[in-house]
């Protein structure tokens, strides 16, 4: 095979160098939050973290795999009470607790995605909302787990404000790297091509060489630890959970609306749809009723005029992205930045 | 600003539970307006900013909120007004960040066991209710009130209340055998169920002429139409929940006369407010005539957990201090819309009983259904209004 | 060129429901060789293609690529071992650029590594005439890009067997003429060329040799002109009284 | 009126988002008239029978059919109005059967006029006659039939909608010789039906032959209009390719 | 005995998931639109019903005549406004449009109607029942039954074998190749939609005498809905209707086994089927 020409395969721009380097800052500034910022601030932080990682994963589901589920949940609720269980129960640090947390999510990622990988669009999204459902009439049932009436962490109050604080953000900033970082490096790797070809046609990418059933279960797998992780997070702030809590649809609605007004298969999107729902609900949530109706026609609009979301819209009209996943071939004649 | 106490208030104002709101919300008015030339503490004018919340009946958006009044708003006092689904997340976030907090509005039971209060007392959350052995001792006067087989059939949902009170260590079914009733219990059900005939034929299987326990009322509209569809006829039908509200009562329908339930509140209350002087049945009007509905039970707590409130404020050392409102909260001994609040000498140091009576709905005059006190042997404050009847089933 | 068979099948057969698509068909493809396949509408061919590269299940026979068996293995493992090929009604990745598209098959299919990949698919756009539309959403592209895009991305797994259905359709002369042209280089490359055409004269300029389908059997198997004249091919392929 | 021909653009501009395809092309075909399309890909055969169709939005005087503008008018209209097309790529509906596909044409295309000779209109009995393959497979879904038997469902769509104007993208595109003469046997039986046929194709020989006028496309503009069979293939070559090419 | 109770207590809640799959059937089985909304419709429809019972003193007969109409517009109107812009071949913008005219609505009718829990007064119809030797057999739940059988078997044959029915089909097979073909996309699209809510308002005004509705009791039941559709298989009316019944029947069973179990049961019961045949009950393998 004669050797080929060169060729200027561009993969960042000026503007993904600098968001780069400023993730890394607001990182750090994570992890030091304690010695500088305000308590509110920082319970603040963790919930954000924890609705952004929780948001990333649905995207590389749906955005990226093609699996919109509407049962991640299920995961959340039992991250969240495997680390109640392993403290309450075994009297296992809480902040050690959390990663041991990710195993249960894990394995039960593993029946779930079996169960339901035939299935395509609305029907594994029905399925994957069903086995939430299961599980969470399972976990009513259980005894051991108080059944209906749920579990509170009162081992945290042993811990002086301090401590948890510190604990907190370090593992929110790891929750970020593994969520964030992670599909990032995931999607620019060549997996990352794999698995657009998939959403976009998974019969041809087969016959193409991608070996399909078993990215879509690595896929799944991962996006449920994660989800996990921010799940057990979650609830390590909230101190109670309750099955209804635990595995309230509601995880799947805020996925969706954070995802979708953010816009969908790209990482900026979910960020920005995780801010912006995040703070719209601080400052207009007093609105009750009202602002609920917002959000839905708000949700109903971006589906009708705006799919791409917000960031679709931004993205359309400026080539800056931040984090930039595609692979611009340079062509001799045009000089890319 | 420096002299400004901010008290923070989470509610149910929207959702499922959004009757609760309903009444927290009146009551937060006219507090807010009694509040509006500040509150005098130790000879020192305070204004009172009250941070009211919509936990919009989920328990993860109560906690959320909780974290941010404490840590944001920096409140001095919380609230959470109603529900197990708001008090617990929001006391569990109260007791973490060290805040004084107030809560009513469900069994004292259902506030300390499932936060495994059991073993040692809280140090920050207090709570004002009766508890079941009250609702049991009220359900079982009311039951050997009338003439029955003395079996009963009873319905628990698979949840914080339906665990509470279908406990088998300190709920109701070893309460009734205690008193020498026979207890039939098929396991808790879902809420939201379509289909009791499991339940039903159990219970004819057993003969129970008695039906009790705790429910809400799509659930008990489907068990009772079934019931009778089923023809099956219990004498005396007396459930927590569903028949705490009018709405609820009137969506039985026909079905609904007769049924029995606790009373935790009437405008019949003899007590003065603490704070306006006014009489459960002046409070009760106001409602009536300001809303146009009928007074519902939560009235008289939205109104007297204020009383606590501001009453632990005006003792407190410095109002904008959290733990000297804390211990003047504690040392709390007043006389309210409700009875008298004291935490000494509680089931549980963080818990103040309430009164509790028996009450039968019946056909009324100015509204469809009125709901009449039958039994006061728990509480024996007041003379019932009424005699318990059996159900027709016309 | 070695003169072991490097695809060979055996006893192939296929059916949907009643209906009996492939009936027993057994060939063997030499290295290097260009093997036209013609057949009226719905002989079979295309389902031949999806059997061979593994997009349909075998049901009785044997496929075997340079003799080693490939009958049960699923479609990502064939195009590994060097089966390539293009679908009749073109499969893009619509949300991906045509780059991309071909960056897929060269890494998972030919797995190389990114630099390599980048090199061959920029490559392989230049030749297959794509190159202008290299950062265009595939989705965009109109029929005939589209087609050029499978094409193209068969090409990008570097495969030995390239099986490509209907290319030559809806091309101008002028096309057509360097489509064949482009063919030609690729069986240079000592790629073996399997080719579903209804475009005659495109399949005969590089056709080496010609089979012909009807209902699922083969009817003829030769070199182009003894096809071509063969007085059944001439009725039930062309319409025409020999 | 007997002037004006059956269907007409005029300055017609049309394009996909902020490309523009086509740049004021006029283009007509008179009842009867058999009128071949051809230029390279990419020309915009199919935009020019997508903007005639209403699929892309052209103002209203762009687009005259039976002596009424009626260009931007929805698709369904036009089609009820007596325009029918064989859309490039087939486009059937998927799981439905061969013989629903059919019928949906007879349901929703253009309803006779009084007057009409019925003898004239299309049946699915005619259709199974042209394509015999489909009577055999008529309850099958369509979506697994071949490309070409695809391609034969959609042309018996496209006629069953009763069309006075016939606009076809490709007909020949994927069938068998055999069939496309078939196909291209019938064109006449067609036109004498007093339908007018649009034929766009790739192979201008094949064009030229079947039809009476001959437009050339390139790059959205006609570049060529005249009689089909003294058009010169220089004069073809030229308009097709632009001036300076090198006919090879 | 016992489990014969079972049973046709099974089969009757079957044919109230029934009610509710049906309009599910056309639209996510047919049209492919995920509605997320059906369940909070029905409820607006039911608490509509409700007011105009009370404003107007009106019997359940009256009530339906009055209802469905009203629902019929409903529908068209969602399709013409809403739903026309978010059909196609991608189930997910259809998914995020009604999820938020689903959250949009619920909140609507808590400022409107309150939290309150509400119901229709039948007159003793919901509470009537025949005793057939020891089982008691609801009149109410029976005629639910034989209303969804009816609903199905008619608009079984409408989607089949009418003219509607194509053009419907073919829209939503492709929606442009549907209008070369003469057909209208949006009118018959607005059309079947009209049709799916209508049947929701029947089953509305059913849902209210046998039980109770809230502002926020939508999503419960829809859920089952999904199920039924789908263990029938996507564009199978009878496939809804089967699916309901095996839906009903297991929950019934799994009450009887645990009353806290049941609901569980059918949900397993829908799993089990999906393993087994993805592709539906009614489906031919293919
Ligand atoms: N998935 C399927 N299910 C049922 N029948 C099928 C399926 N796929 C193809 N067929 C039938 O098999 C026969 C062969 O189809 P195939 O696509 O191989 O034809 P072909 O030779 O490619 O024709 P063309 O040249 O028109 O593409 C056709 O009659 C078709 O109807
Ligand atoms: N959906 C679309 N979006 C954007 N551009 C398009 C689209 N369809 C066609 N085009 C562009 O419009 C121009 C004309 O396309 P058109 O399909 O009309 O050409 P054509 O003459 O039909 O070619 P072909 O012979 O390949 O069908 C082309 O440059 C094409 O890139
Ligand atoms: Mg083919
Ligand atoms: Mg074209």
């Amino acid at each position: 095979m004669t050797t080929l020409p060169i060729v200027n395969v561009q993969r960042h721009t000026l503007s993904s160098r600098i968001a780069m380097s400023l993730s890394v800052v607001a990182l750090m500034a994570l992890i030091a939050m304690p010695w500088w910022a305000d308590s509110g601030w920082i319970r603040w932080a963790v919930e954000l973290s924890c609705y952004i990682a929780i948001a990333q994963m649905w995207n590389l589901l749906a955005g990226y795999a093609g699996l919109v589920s509407v049962g991640q949940q299920a995961f959340i609720g039992a991250a969240g009470y495997a680390l109640f269980v392993l403290c309450q129960k075994f009297g296992v640090n809480p902040f050690l607790a959390v990663p041991l947390a990710m195993i249960v999510p894990a394995i039960l990622s593993v029946p779930t995605y079996l169960l339901l990988h035939r299935l395509d669009g609305p029907y594994f999204a029905i399925g994957t909302w069903v086995v939430a459902e299961a599980v969470r009439l399972v976990t009513t049932n259980l005894d051991f787990v108080n059944a209906g009436a749920g579990l509170t962490l009162r081992v945290m109050t042993q811990y002086r404000l301090h401590e948890r604080e510190v604990a907190m953000t370090i593992l929110c900033a790891i929750l970020l790297l593994v969520t964030v970082g992670g599909s990032y490096w995931l999607l620019r790797s060549r997996h990352g091509l794999a698995l657009t070809a998939m959403r976009d046609n998974p019969v041809s990418a087969g016959s193409q060489g991608v070996n399909v059933s078993r990215l879509r279960f690595l896929v799944f797998i991962a996006a449920a630890v994660g989800t996990g992780f921010a799940g057990a997070i979650y609830y390590m702030a909230q101190l109670r959970i309750t099955p209804a809590s635990g595995y309230d649809p509601k995880w799947a609605s805020i996925s969706i609306f954070i995802v979708m007004v953010g816009g969908i298969g790209s990482i900026e999107g979910a960020i920005i749809g995780a801010l912006l729902y995040f703070f719209a609900d601080r400052f207009f949530s007093q609105y009750g009723a009202i602002y609920m109706v917002v959000l839905g026609c708000l949700t109903l609009f971006m589906a009708i005029y705006a799919r791409g979301g917000i960031w679709g819209f931004v993205s359309s009209r400026f080539d800056a992205p931040w984090f930039p996943v595609g692979r611009r071939l340079v062509l001799p004649n045009d000089k890319g930045t | 600003q420096a002299n400004t106490i901010k008290i923070g208030l989470v509610s149910p104002m929207t959702g499922p539970l959004g009757l609760f709101g309903e009444t927290d919300n009146f009551s937060l008015a006219r507090i807010r307006a009694l509040l509006a030339k500040g509150l005098q503490v130790g000879g020192k004018t305070y204004q009172v900013e009250i941070l009211a919340r919509d936990a919009q009946s989920n328990p993860n958006k109560a906690a959320e909120l909780a974290g941010d009044l404490i840590l944001n708003q920096k409140v001095h006092f919380m609230v959470p007004a109603s529900t197990t689904d708001i008090n617990n997340p929001t006391a569990d976030q109260c007791e973490l960040y060290g805040v004084p907090s107030m809560s009513s509005s469900s069994p004292w039971q259902a506030f300390v066991m499932p936060r495994g209060g059991a073993g040692k007392a809280f140090e920050w959350t207090y709570h004002m209710f009766w508890g079941l052995e009250d609702v049991l001792a009220t359900y079982v006067a009311l039951w050997k009130s009338v003439e029955t087989n003395k079996k009963i059939g009873m319905l628990f949902p698979r949840n914080s209340d339906g665990e509470t009170w279908g406990n088998n260590d300190y709920g109701l079914p070893p309460a009734v055998k205690k008193a020498g009733f026979a207890a039939t219990s098929p396991s808790m059900f879902q809420p939201l169920t379509n289909d009791f005939s499991a339940q039903i034929s159990e219970f004819r299987k057993n003969e129970c002429d008695l039906v009790g326990g705790i429910s809400y009322v799509p659930d008990l509209k489907t068990f009772i139409t079934q019931c009778k569809q089923q023809n099956y006829r219990p004498k005396v039908v007396t459930v927590a929940a569903a028949l705490l509200f009018p709405s609820g009562i009137e969506a039985m329908g026909e079905l609904g006369e007769g049924m029995s339930t606790e009373v935790w509140w009437t405008p019949t209350f003899p007590f003065k407010s603490s704070l306006t002087g006014e009489r459960s049945r002046d409070l009760a009007n106001a409602w009536e005539k300001e809303t146009g509905k009928q007074w519902t039970q939560p009235l008289g707590y939205s109104h007297a957990l204020w009383e606590v409130v501001l009453d632990s404020l005006k003792r407190s050392a410095d109002p904008l201090d959290r733990s000297a409102n804390r211990d003047a909260l504690k040392a709390t001994n007043l006389e309210t819309l409700v009875g008298k609040v004291s935490f000494a000498g509680g089931p549980h140091p963080n818990i103040c009983k309430t009164a509790i009576f028996g009450g039968q709905w019946v056909k009324g005059q100015k509204f469809p259904y009125d709901l009449k006190i039958v039994d006061t042997t728990v509480s024996p404050i007041i003379e019932p209004e009424a005699k318990m009847q059996l159900i027709r089933w016309s | 060129m070695s003169g072991n068979p490097l695809l060979s099948v055996q006893g192939l057969g296929k059916a949907f429901g009643a209906l009996r698509v492939i009936q027993d068909i057994s060939f063997d493809v030499r290295e290097g060789e260009v093997l036209g396949i013609l057949g009226p509408n719905g002989a079979g061919k295309t389902t031949l293609f999806n059997l061979i590269s593994g997009d349909l299940a075998t049901e009785t026979g044997e496929i075997c690529l340079s003799s080693e068996k490939l009958t049960n293995e699923p479609p990502h493992i064939r195009c590994r071992k060097g089966i390539g090929r293009t679908y009749q009604i073109p499969k893009p990745y619509g949300g991906m650029t045509t780059f991309e598209n071909l960056l897929v098959t060269a890494m998972f299919g030919a797995k190389l590594d990114e630099d390599a990949a980048h090199r061959s698919c920029a490559a392989v756009l230049r030749e297959c005439g794509l190159a202008d539309k290299a950062n265009r959403r595939a989705g965009s592209l109109t029929l005939l890009d589209r087609k050029r895009l499978e094409l193209a991305r068969a090409l990008a797994g570097n495969p030995k067997l390239l099986l490509l259905d209907e290319i030559a359709g809806g091309l101008t002369d002028q096309e057509s003429r360097e489509l064949v042209d482009l063919v030609r280089r690729i069986r240079e490359r000592g790629i073996t060329v399997l080719w579903i055409e209804h475009v005659l004269h495109a399949v005969l300029a590089v056709a080496s040799r010609i089979i012909v389908l009807n209902f699922g059997e083969m009817i003829a198997d030769g070199a182009p002109q003894m096809v071509i004249a063969d007085p059944d091919v001439r009725r039930i392929y062309m319409g025409l009284e020999a | 009126m007997s002037e004006e021909p059956m269907l007409s653009t005029h300055a017609l501009t049309a394009g996909y988002g902020d490309f523009q395809a086509l740049f004021g092309v006029d283009f007509e075909v008179r009842a009867g008239e058999v009128v071949a399309l051809i230029g390279a890909n990419g020309a915009g055969k199919s935009t020019l029978l997508r903007s005639i169709l209403g699929l892309l939005s052209v103002a209203r005087d762009m687009v005259r059919f039976r002596g009424e503008s009626v260009g931007g008018s929805k698709p369904h209209a036009m089609v009820r109005n007596g325009i029918g097309i064989v859309p490039e790529g087939r486009r059937l509906f998927a799981g439905m059967s061969i013989e629903d596909n059919l019928r949906v044409a007879i349901d929703y295309g253009r309803k006779p006029q009084r007057g009409e000779n019925v003898a004239s209109l299309w049946t699915i009995e005619r259709i199974y006659k042209l394509f015999p393959i489909l009577r055999e497979r008529r309850d099958q879904v369509v979506h697994n039939l071949s490309g070409g038997q695809q391609q034969m469902v959609a042309i018996g769509r496209a006629l069953l909608t009763q069309p006075m104007v016939l606009l076809c993208d490709e007909i020949s595109l994927g069938l068998a010789p055999k069939v496309i003469h078939e196909i291209y046997d019938v064109l006449p039986m067609i036109r004498q039906a007093g339908t007018a046929l649009v034929l766009v194709e790739q192979d201008v020989s094949l064009a030229q032959r079947a039809s009476d006028r001959l437009y050339c496309m390139l790059e959205g503009r006609i570049t060529l209009t005249g009689d089909s069979n003294t058009m010169t293939r220089e004069a073809i070559a030229e308009a097709y390719f632009g001036a300076n090419h090198a006919v090879a | 005995m016992q489990w014969l109770d079972a049973l046709i207590q099974g089969v009757l809640l079957g044919g109230m998931y029934a009610q509710y799959a049906l309009g599910m059937a056309l639209m996510f089985g047919v049209m492919r639109i995920v509605n997320i909304a059906h369940g909070d419709l029905m409820i607006l429809l039911a608490l509509t019903g409700i007011s105009l019972a009370a404003a107007f003193s009106l019997g359940t007969l009256s009530l339906i005549v009055v209802l469905v109409p009203l629902a019929a517009a409903l529908g068209w109107a969602l399709q013409r406004g809403i739903l026309n812009k978010v059909v196609g071949e991608d189930p997910l913008p259809s998914l995020i449009a009604t999820f938020g005219l689903s959250i949009a609505l619920q909140n609507l009718m808590l400022q409107i109607w309150s939290a309150d829990t509400r119901s229709l007064r039948g007159g003793g119809l919901e509470s009537a029942s025949i005793d057939l030797g020891g089982v008691y057999i609801g009149v109410l739940p029976v005629i639910v039954l034989v209303t969804a059988i009816v609903l199905t078997a008619s608009l079984d044959f409408v989607i089949r074998g009418t003219r509607f029915g194509r053009g419907l089909r073919a829209a939503a097979a492709d929606t442009e190749a549907a209008a070369m073909t003469g057909v209208n996309p949006k009118t018959i699209y607005a059309a079947s939609t009209a049709i799916a809510v209508a049947i929701l308002g029947i089953a509305a005004v059913f849902q209210s005498l046998r039980a109770t509705v809230s502002p926020a009791d939508g999503p419960a039941q829809l859920i089952y809905a999904f199920e039924a559709v789908i263990i029938g298989g996507m564009g199978s009316l009878w496939g809804a209707f089967v699916g309901s019944m095996v839906l009903g029947v297991a929950q019934a069973i799994g009450f009887r086994i645990d009353p806290g179990w049941g609901i569980l049961f059918g949900h397993v019961i829908f799993l089990a089927a999906l393993a087994i045949r993805p592709e539906g009950v009614m489906m031919k393998r293919r």
